[in-house]
């Protein structure tokens, strides 16, 4: 019985019970609606306005004949956003190895670069222009976030690319891209999970893909039914949330009336270990 | 004709306009030497008064101490206990205006908005006689960035004071690693726990030194912080354990979460930001960098607000007669 | 092979780090963390040794073609590897310069780290001396001679050209937001309006600009700080948490997908 | 950062120069700005080289495994399975350089595969635990709030209530208006979700305007910069 407690002590922390029970239960609904989706049933999905106007996009810029830029944040290849962004990356990509347009994507990650180079490598196969590609489009520039800023600002002055795509996680240089990209005249549609930064693509940008919108991307342009399904699971996992939401403060609204604290082991539901 | 002309110059320039008049106008601000009256909040003039009830205060301190001498030595003459409030009363009139203890942890990160803070107090300090112990509890990085803002409030009194002489008005401490274990010990022997000064000239010979051992030895404790938890280890330690009065100055990102500790008294006063610097010298009577930055974010922020007052009215004009 | 095993080491390492969250042996926790952390650091190496020639080759193709602004190019490289010798030599080697620097000490006789102040520096500018990499420090009272990290020169550009420039990039935003805010915030349509309301409320609240013009009162402070603060409150919390929910499970998702491997991004699209 | 010494002296000119031929992109692209640029791209490279070397792969693998080999003999088992593991990295490393090659390229997809699912197993749970979780904690709230101990109607605190109230609302309007899959054409699905986009707009206009401050900070300190440090710096310098 001893030996029992100190195994659990040491190879399980009880405190964040919480975490897993959570884990299994959101993960266990996408999962199921990526099963279900796999019969092939039609999903539907929303509407996102942002992600309507990247053909509009494409379309502009082929007909100027000018450049297209895609810059992919500046998180590394495990960040879930920079990974999202590559998603679209691979759609722009096919859609536009049709033209003889440039794609121009700057990385401020090796490893995000290497995916990426593959990544149009291959869009443009599928589309069966793999001639127009170009190894030196999807480039390193530098590993630091200012002089990436700058690098790129500088591009966009230079190249004067048509089209502007900002996907992935950024921070304050946000901006800098998004006013010096302006200031040429381009079509610019930003994504960002970084809630800090959604403001000032909002102001800058002609598009913006708000938090959330940008994982649902993929799914939106490729319409593949894993996808949906996948979008259709986490939107079941959001209504969990909002259930627990409500549930939790009908119980505190019902404290303060009391008053009394005996709902306070809802709260603690939700605690993290040591804090 | 000139109309148009002046609207096309402006739909291809918009840009480089507003970005030159901000630039003239931060410029302008830098040079602004006229007076701009801000009301002194509550939350600044908390510092400040307590910054200039020190000298009264010590001087209540002494009184209470020899008091407290002459009863205990009327009861029990040559005790231990004797020796340690003379011991006190000695250090108490060491300094016969008091001393303040600024403790500058902030990296140069913040600097801009933390330093014309820190020169304000020390400067108030400086100009009311009151002594000056500096350290930086928590930033190594931040260490000689401090050094540098008290040589240049010693050094540049502009006729506020006299020249202050380090060793003789004031001492600089730095910083020592664990800022936890620095702070218990500071409570019980200052003298031990840094051994030398920031110059590294050592505590037992300074006989400025002579008259502070522990907080008990300081009037007033000025905490200046940009991060997030050194509040709360200065209260724990210095307020809590040793009773020390503080007063805090902060960034005005995270000033919001320390508004209650202000409530429950635990702190004198809050300087919010570059904000509380404007208002401190402005409360010292001596307008400054703070007050010149303040005016800078005035006119900066006005600038915005105008613009976007102007690009609504340029929008509702053309939606009106068409482009 | 070429699909099936990349995915089989993305799922193990995946759910191994995955579990370990849960593990609260010290064992786990401290050192096996460590070890992963250096061993991603060890692969992170090789990657930038990748985007270094890429860098190379495609300069080295503006160079080679004269392609406009191959001049730029050179400098781009020659700085580069100047900023990577003068940072990778012993700083015995480096020119010097004659000041006041701080350090961090190697632990003294107690065994605590402290920084303290060089006072006299034995390189000059240009100078040379193999024998001492270390310079001497006044630590206490004694003289002791200390190891200084990386060659003045190197400090030297990353003070005064790198952070430098940093700033100043930094501080470009200041012009953006003017004139991000000009263009965008017009009152197009409701959703435009909100967001300009709520900027110039925030904008005019974070100054005292009711010392100027009056603009009243509420509870002991100005009217629009009062407002800002309701606004920062209420309803900036409530976007901002239902943002960060959303992206959360977003980023859960992709997360399982890819540890179920039905998202492969390493395979960069191919098979 | 007043000049002391003549290197500092040439280094506050260079930074003051720098820093003049960065704001003149602001006019338009110039030669200055391209050289600037280039310098700071290509130190930044270096820059990014020197701390992999120093901060990384010198203290973590070179130093260990010299001490590792030094005293080979004695090492316990574990410090065998570091060493192990840290080969098998080196080697995962080594991969990389397979894109040298184009045939043996898809080697590389074992070091990116490797670096996914570390970045992604790792933050799987971290970001239930951070985000989910502490966002959802933070939202639990009472609707209704009393100013003192008694509940009644007087003892309401109108504005902390309806404050709680709209916060509850917003969180679920926006968490509403981010539903994907779900068909949303009756009423008050579409109130819900303006809603939900009043309350992102509100947000995001307050951050803005909450980062003006900052930002024009940072802008004086670059001015206050060039004026005090570099031409008062320099003056007095030369003993003015």
């Amino acid at each position: 019985m001893n030996v029992l407690a100190t195994i659990d002590a040491t190879w399980f922390d009880l405190d964040k019970l919480n975490v897993l029970v959570a884990l299994v239960i959101l993960s266990a609904l996408i999962l199921y609606f990526i099963y279900h989706a796999r019969r092939g049933k039609a999903l539907f999905v929303r509407r996102i306005p942002g992600l309507e106007s990247v053909e509009e996009a494409i379309g502009r810029a082929t007909e100027l004949g000018k450049p297209m830029l895609y810059v992919s944040g500046i998180g590394g290849a495990g960040d879930v956003a920079t990974i999202a962004a590559m998603n679209i990356l691979g759609y722009v990509a096919e859609q536009v190895a049709h033209y003889d347009t440039d794609l121009l994507v700057p990385c401020i990650d090796p490893v995000v670069m290497t995916i990426e180079q593959e990544l149009v490598k291959n869009s443009y196969t599928r589309a069966g222009r793999p001639e127009n590609y170009k190894e030196d489009n999807v480039c390193y520039l530098t590993g630091e976030q200012f002089p990436y800023a700058m690098a790129v600002s500088g591009m966009m002055v230079r190249e004067k690319p048509a089209a502007n795509f900002f996907m992935g996680s950024f921070a304050a240089e946000s901006l800098i891209l998004a006013e010096a990209g302006a200031a040429t005249g381009a079509i610019q549609i930003a994504g960002t999970s970084a809630e800090h930064q959604v403001p000032f693509f909002i102001v800058a940008c002609d598009y913006t893909l708000i938090g959330e919108e940008l994982f649902a991307a993929s799914a939106y342009l490729s319409r593949e039914p894993l996808l949906l399904g996948c979008l259709k699971g986490q939107d079941y996992a959001k209504l969990v949330i909002i259930v627990a939401l409500l549930a939790g403060i009908a119980l505190l609204t019902v404290d303060a009336c009391l008053p009394s604290e005996f709902s306070q082991w809802f709260v603690q539901l939700f605690a993290s270990a040591g804090g | 004709m000139s109309a148009r002309i002046l609207a096309a110059i402006w739909r291809n320039y918009y840009r480089q306009i507003i970005y030159a008049l901000l630039f003239g106008v931060i410029l302008y601000a830098s040079f602004y030497r006229g007076k701009i009256t801000l009301r002194v909040s509550d939350m600044t003039l908390g510092v400040f008064n307590a910054v200039e009830a020190v000298p009264q205060q010590r001087a209540r301190k002494i009184r209470t101490l020899e008091q407290e001498l002459q009863t205990l030595r009327a009861r029990q003459a040559g005790s231990t206990e004797v020796a340690l409030v003379a011991a006190k009363l000695v250090r108490a009139r060491h300094h016969s205006n008091g001393v303040i203890l600024v403790s500058f942890d902030f990296a140069p990160d913040v600097s801009p908005e933390l330093t014309p803070m820190a020169e304000a107090v020390v400067r108030h300090a400086f100009a009311r006689g009151i002594r000056v112990v500096g350290i930086a509890a928590a930033s190594a990085q931040g260490a000689p960035l401090a050094k540098t803002i008290l040589e240049n409030c010693a050094q540049n009194p502009r006729g506020l004071y006299p020249e202050q002489l380090s060793g003789t008005h004031y001492v600089y401490l730095g910083n020592r690693p664990d800022m936890f274990n620095t702070l218990m010990q500071m409570g019980k022997d200052m003298h031990a726990t840094y051994e030398t000064d920031y110059g590294g000239r050592a505590l037992a010979g300074m006989p400025f030194m002579r008259g502070i051992k522990t907080f008990h030895d300081v009037d007033y404790l000025v905490v200046i912080t940009g991060y997030v938890g050194v509040p709360e280890t200065w209260m724990q330690i210095a307020n809590t354990k040793y009773k020390a009065m503080i007063g805090m100055g902060m960034t005005a990102v995270s000033i919001s979460g320390y508004m209650p500790y202000l409530q429950s008294k635990q702190i004198t006063g809050l300087l919010p930001g570059l904000r509380g610097a404007a208002e401190y010298e402005i409360a010292l009577g001596e307008p400054n960098v703070a007050v010149r930055r303040m005016v800078a974010q005035l006119f900066a922020h006005a600038l915005v607000v105008f613009f976007i007052v102007v690009g609504n009215i340029e929008y509702l004009v053309r939606r009106r007669y068409g482009a | 092979m070429r699909a099936k095993l990349p995915m089989l080491i993305c799922m193990v390492t995946g759910a191994l780090l995955l579990l370990q969250f849960f593990v609260p042996h010290p064992f786990v926790q401290d050192t096996l963390l460590e070890w992963i952390s250096n061993s991603a650091m060890i692969v992170g190496v090789f990657a930038l040794a990748i985007g270094l020639a890429s860098l190379l080759h495609m300069h080295g193709n503006k160079i080679k073609r004269r392609l406009p602004g191959w001049g730029f190019s050179v400098i781009t490289l020659v700085t580069a590897a100047f900023v990577a010798t003068i940072g990778l030599l012993k700083p015995a080697w480096g020119p010097t310069v004659a000041r006041e620097q701080y350090v961090q000490c190697e632990p003294d006789l107690h065994g605590s780290i402290r920084t303290t102040r060089v006072v006299r520096v034995v390189h000059t500018l240009f100078g040379f001396d193999p024998q001492s990499s270390t310079t001497n420090v006044l630590i206490g009272a004694a003289i002791m001679p200390v190891r200084a990290n990386r060659t003045p020169l190197y400090s030297w550009y990353f003070t005064y050209v790198h952070s430098a420039l940093v700033s100043t990039t930094f501080c470009l935003l200041a012009f953006y937001m003017l004139t991000a805010a000009y263009r965008a915030m017009r009152i197009k349509s409701w959703e435009a309006a909100l967001l300009m309301v709520a900027a110039v409320i925030v904008i005019i609240g974070q100054v005292p600009a009711d010392q100027f013009v009056p603009l009243g009162h509420i509870n002991g402070v100005s009217t629009f700080e009062w407002l800002k603060q309701l606004i920062m409150d209420y309803p900036n919390s409530a976007a901002k948490r239902s943002i960060i929910i959303g992206v959360a499970l977003g980023g859960l998702a992709t997360g399982i997908k890819i540890l179920t491997g039905i998202e492969r991004p390493y395979l960069g699209g191919g098979d | 950062m007043a000049p002391d010494t003549f290197m500092d002296l040439i280094g506050v000119w260079l930074a003051a120069v720098l820093s003049l031929c960065v704001f003149s992109f602001l006019f338009r692209d110039n030669i200055l700005y391209r050289l600037t640029e280039a310098v700071f791209v290509g130190g930044s490279v270096g820059i990014g080289i020197v701390l992999t070397f120093w901060n990384g792969f010198y203290p973590k693998l070179v130093v260990p495994f010299q001490k590792f080999i030094a005293a080979v003999a004695q090492q316990p088992a574990q410090r065998w399975v570091w060493a192990a593991y840290m080969l098998l990295s080196l080697c995962l490393g080594v991969l990389f350089l397979s894109r040298f090659s184009r045939k043996q390229a898809w080697l590389s997809r074992f070091p990116m595969a490797y670096l996914i699912g570390l970045g992604t197993g790792m933050g799987i749970p971290l970001g239930i635990q951070t985000f989910i979780f502490e966002q959802t904690k933070a939202t639990l709230i009472p609707l209704v709030v009393f100013q003192g101990e008694l509940v009644q109607w007087a003892q309401i605190n109108w504005i902390a209530t309806l404050g709680n109230t709209s916060l509850v609302v917003g969180v679920l309007c926006v968490l509403y208006y981010f539903f994907f899959s779900f068909k949303k054409t009756d009423l008050f699905s579409r109130a819900t979700s303006r809603l939900g986009v009043a309350y992102l707009m509100l947000g995001f206009g307050a951050s803005f305007g909450y980062t003006v401050m900052a930002r024009i900070s940072l802008l004086t300190g670059r001015i206050d910069f060039l004026k005090e440090d570099w031409i008062l710096g320099s003056l007095r310098y030369f003993g003015w």
